[in-house]
């Protein structure tokens, strides 16, 4: 099942952003790509989206930070990481050595703590920037820029003047209206939009009568999340020109085809890297496979195949 | 150290006490590679709930046989599941993960409470065929709790044992037996595995005598592969993922219990 | 297991509606009581929320209406109802052969229509109507006034002037600001809150290659979104006075709790009927239980044990 | 009629071809009282996923036994899990639910495909009972679809057989027999279950001739109580809920397949 390799019915274009095949790795979810490299072929992702990053290291949140819920989980790991800095010396040259795109989830406390950190990406080796406006976990920035049209945009132009690479938005569901978020990150000039992030959630411990994380509330993710991540998946579509990268709660090739049918030109796998750290890689072989089954010839013909007036 | 994804086979389960049962599996990739202090993350279903693997240490290897045993203590969803599991279904496991214990003790004491005596029989084992028999120290709340006294009989040295309920051994915790211990015992390393009140008390007494401590903590996990962060913690200036960079740790190294 | 009608450790009473069990029954899927009694006794159920009902019947929505997702379901069944007429006609009398206090779930297209509807039901037998501004199902009305603090405010204000009832307003999930859409009904006047109703999401059907319901999107119930649920309560009752009916996703005694302690005053369990339709009695001694071994004397003293400063 | 939720014992399953499998349960008050055309929701985890209940018609009860069969197509996630369940299990089933067939014909012909004969199989055996044996008319794609009449001989009268591939029987769907068989076979009613192409085009033609002619309709359901309205559609004049005005309808009153 490598038959996706010896030609390009996998290949999308993400404004720029060229993947051999339509899968990526949710932010947060597959560290730097090379904790996986025991189970799966680097250069078979199509792209690899790394951990949030920040310009100072971060130790993210105290206590408990996962739990798992009804088909999903709960995390508040709270941007951990060791810092732009590092993520450039040490662990860019490692990842470089793999031929597959690099996307670095970048996060901060201010339009121009953004900026600079979009800078400071701006070399060679980092293929697209992901603008992660949408972390539920931490207090200063995150999801301030993720609810409010204004701030997100301000931070979406600072992030273009400061790069040369392709500008991924990452927008929260934590909103009335995604479509507005959405026009409002192609208003300000992003190259694409990702979505889901997770929504806000959290779990009491009954016996202890006090919240289960550390940080109270946290990040719901998994296969409870597709059903609300497919509809916005499917409404942003309607409302934009930009591309999109389709994620929530993908566990197979049959929840990727959702998001393709719902308007997405590419997908990330998130939570399922836990249950299947080889998942990232067999997806791919399991979407052309369904391809063959309704004689699609390339993933492109797929995509928004759902949406209204086009079926 | 290469991990895998194994599909294994159930080769059998058996009940230790109530609440406590053993399962054998077939991993012969495994069970080629996992040292004692490792764990692997077993998925008990393959529906989306319970939806994440669950870490179990490993209790055992049979080289010859492939397989490798797990022991444990059934306390929710995913442990109800695996309860019920019969023999020749398939399990998938991911393993071998984590660093194990350091081995290079000549007189090793094995302080353990709980499903920490999981890890810890699998080391005494390995021990054992390197001509060492570790003495061992283990605590539970009531006479039922220490049916672990039958797996180390035989491969173990003196085995001492605390309740605290006083119905089997000592009454009390194992610190009601361990100070002693370390006077007479002349151990030149103490490997703990339990609750984590007990690992800390027996760190700080056992570091206190001098002698070199190693502990093998529990974090809740969800990848158990260095990726998520779910398990990180604070080191002696640095953050360690439990998962990767432990379960095992040199007792001085935890400044989070 | 009745010990709890020989003493009133489980008697709430919401803003004036007493009920002897903290438990009621979500809008929608308890359908008007009478369908459960093979099943329980509606006496032991603290109170029954009925159907949507609207002033005009509804024949709802075409097409496939419900659809199963992980740990949840998709519904749209678009309050299909037999209009207020038939309700005060044919269904209310034979519910008021029971003890139990009936809670009417309205709504309509306009904050006058929402006051005539409440000033129809405000009859013998009614104790409360539970606005419901947020049916993610329907074009008109519904979600509209759900999502804008100002319109909501303007229906509440209706419903209150109209009836002599406990008014409850059913607040929707999918907005950026639960707490913003609390305090605003409460300052309308509302007696008392209800959270919450279903998430808007979606489903594929991959083969057929078009959305799997007739009206495309649906409301997202079920244990999927009770970490959202929980999450929104805690939220709320930090935000407002009036007592709140926590629900969503609750399937047993110990997910009931988590709603209690994070601050609600009692609890509906909607889905949860389709799968245990005895669910709504016996749901209550398992509260009674998680009380005595915690040694809480009465509901009352476990709600919002979990909030900050209480835990 | 009354409702219960019967926590059943699975007393055997058995293989009928490669995607069906029957299940017995013991479940004596459900089998006190459920006749032909009513369905039971069983629940076949007794975790989140799957979480509905799932319908299936009773395809048999033994009355003396307490028992009631189920005949199911292996189809998605809970058919699947469903076919794994061993004798001894217990399986939560809600039922009897919705109305049976009026069973008033003197000389009925049952026309079936798929799953939809597994009510007409009680059916049949209840008509037996009072002393009448039914035609059977079953259509399937091949031959291997039609394990069906092994279960209908000595119960049915004449059994007629259409494949769509001509591997067993008149080649084509039973339409191809029905005009033939109401020409000569004096039937005074006419029993459909199986698609809703077929439920369609079969009431058409045995209205057409007069014949009463009864359906048995699938909606996807929630509840099976009528309370949540997921599987409402219009009759005639009137919103019908399937799991409770049905799931048998007179063929005139359907408005929608
Ligand atoms: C490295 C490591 C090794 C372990 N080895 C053993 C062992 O050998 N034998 C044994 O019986 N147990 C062991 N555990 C604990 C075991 O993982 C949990 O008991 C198990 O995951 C519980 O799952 P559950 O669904 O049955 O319980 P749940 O209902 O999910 O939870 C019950 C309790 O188990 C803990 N837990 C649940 N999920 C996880 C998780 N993913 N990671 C960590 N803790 C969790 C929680 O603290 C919770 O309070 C180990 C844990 C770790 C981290
Ligand atoms: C009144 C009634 C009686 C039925 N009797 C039988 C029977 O005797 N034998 C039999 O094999 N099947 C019968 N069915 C169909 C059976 O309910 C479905 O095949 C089953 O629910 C599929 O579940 P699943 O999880 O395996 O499949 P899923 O993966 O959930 O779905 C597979 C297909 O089954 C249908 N389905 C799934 N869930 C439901 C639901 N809750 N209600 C209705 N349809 C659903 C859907 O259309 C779907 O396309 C009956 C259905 C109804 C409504
Ligand atoms: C443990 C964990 C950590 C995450 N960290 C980040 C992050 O650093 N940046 C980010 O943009 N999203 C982060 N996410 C969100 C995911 O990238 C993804 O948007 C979300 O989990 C939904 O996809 P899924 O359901 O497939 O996991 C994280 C998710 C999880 C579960
Ligand atoms: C089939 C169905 C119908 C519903 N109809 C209504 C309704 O008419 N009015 C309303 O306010 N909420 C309605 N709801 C929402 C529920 O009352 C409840 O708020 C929601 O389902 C969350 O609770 P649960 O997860 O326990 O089901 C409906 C839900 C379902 C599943
Ligand atoms: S469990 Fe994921 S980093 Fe340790
Ligand atoms: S299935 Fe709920 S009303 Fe019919």
């Amino acid at each position: 099942m490598v038959r996706y390799l010896y030609h390009n019915r996998l290949a999308v274009d993400i404004a720029g952003l060229k993947m051999k095949t339509p899968v990526t790795t949710a932010s947060g979810t597959f560290g730097f790509g090379l904790e996986f490299t025991d189970f799966l072929d680097l250069e078979k992702v199509g792209a690899v989206t790394v951990k949030g990053t920040t310009l100072a290291p971060r130790a993210g949140n105290k206590g408990q930070r996962v739990v798992e819920t009804p088909s999903g989980m709960l995390n508040c790991v709270g941007l951990e990481n060791p810092g732009s800095e590092y993520f450039l010396k040490e662990t860019l040259p490692k990842l470089r050595k793999y031929k597959v795109p690099i996307i670095v989830n970048i996060d901060a406390s201010s339009p121009e703590e953004y900026g600079e950190l979009a800078a400071k990406l701006d070399v060679k080796g980092v293929d697209a920037v992901e603008i992660n406006v949408s972390c539920p976990n931490i207090k200063d920035g995150g999801l301030v820029f993720g609810t409010n049209a204004k701030s997100m945009a301000q931070v979406v132009k600072e992030v273009k003047k400061n790069t040369s690479k392709v500008v991924i938005t990452k927008l929260s569901p934590n909103v009335t209206s995604i479509t507005e978020m959405a026009k409002a990150a192609e208003d300000a000039g992003t190259d694409a939009l990702s979505l889901i992030n997770t929504l806000i959630g959290m779990k009491i411990d009954i016996h202890r009568q006090r919240p289960v994380l550390g940080n109270v509330t946290g990040g719901l993710s998994g296969p409870c999340i597709r059903p609300v991540a497919v509809r916005m998946c499917y409404e942003v579509a309607q409302a934009v020109k930009v591309p999109i990268i389709g994620m929530g709660g993908i566990m197979c090739a049959e929840d990727a085809i959702e998001f393709f049918l719902a308007g997405a030109s590419a997908i990330a796998v998130g939570t399922a890297n836990f249950v299947n750290p080889a998942i990232a890689e067999t997806i791919s072989p399991g979407i052309l496979e369904y391809m063959d089954r309704h004689n699609i010839k390339k993933v492109q013909d797929m995509i928004g195949l759902a949406l209204p007036g086009r079926c | 150290m290469t991990k895998y994804i194994e599909e294994t086979k159930v080769v059998g389960q058996r009940v230790l006490n109530a609440t406590t049962k053993q399962i054998d599996l077939i991993a012969p990739r495994i069970a080629a590679e996992a040292v004692p202090g490792q764990f692997v993350n077993v998925q008990v279903s393959k529906g989306t709930a319970p939806l994440l693997r669950r870490p179990l240490g490993v209790a055992g290897v049979d080289r010859n046989y492939g397989s490798i045993s797990l022991i444990y203590r059934i306390v929710g969803n995913a442990t109800n599941i695996l309860a019920d599991v019969c023999s020749g279904d398939r399990l998938s496991v991911v393993g071998p993960l984590g660093h194990g214990f350091d081995r290079s003790a000549k007189h090793p004491l094995l302080v353990g409470g709980g499903t920490g005596l999981a890890p810890l029989l699998y080391l005494a084992e390995s021990m054992v065929g390197e001509g060492i028999r570790p003495d061992v120290l283990m605590g539970g709340r009531t006479a039922d709790d220490l049916f672990w006294k039958e797996l180390y009989d035989g491969i173990a040295g003196q085995i001492s044992l605390t309740t605290d309920d006083g119905t089997l051994g000592t009454k009390g915790t194992v610190m009601a037996c361990l100070p002693d211990m370390l006077e007479k015992g002349c151990y030149d390393s103490v490997y703990v595995c339990g609750p984590a009140p007990m690992m800390k008390a027996v760190s700080a007494a056992v570091l206190e005598k001098g002698i070199k401590c190693q502990v093998s903590l529990e974090k809740y996990m969800a990848c158990g592969l260095g990726a998520c962060l779910s398990c990180s913690c604070q080191g002696i200036g640095k953050r360690v993922k439990v998962c990767q960079d432990g379960p095992v740790f040199r007792a001085e190294e935890v400044t989070e219990w």
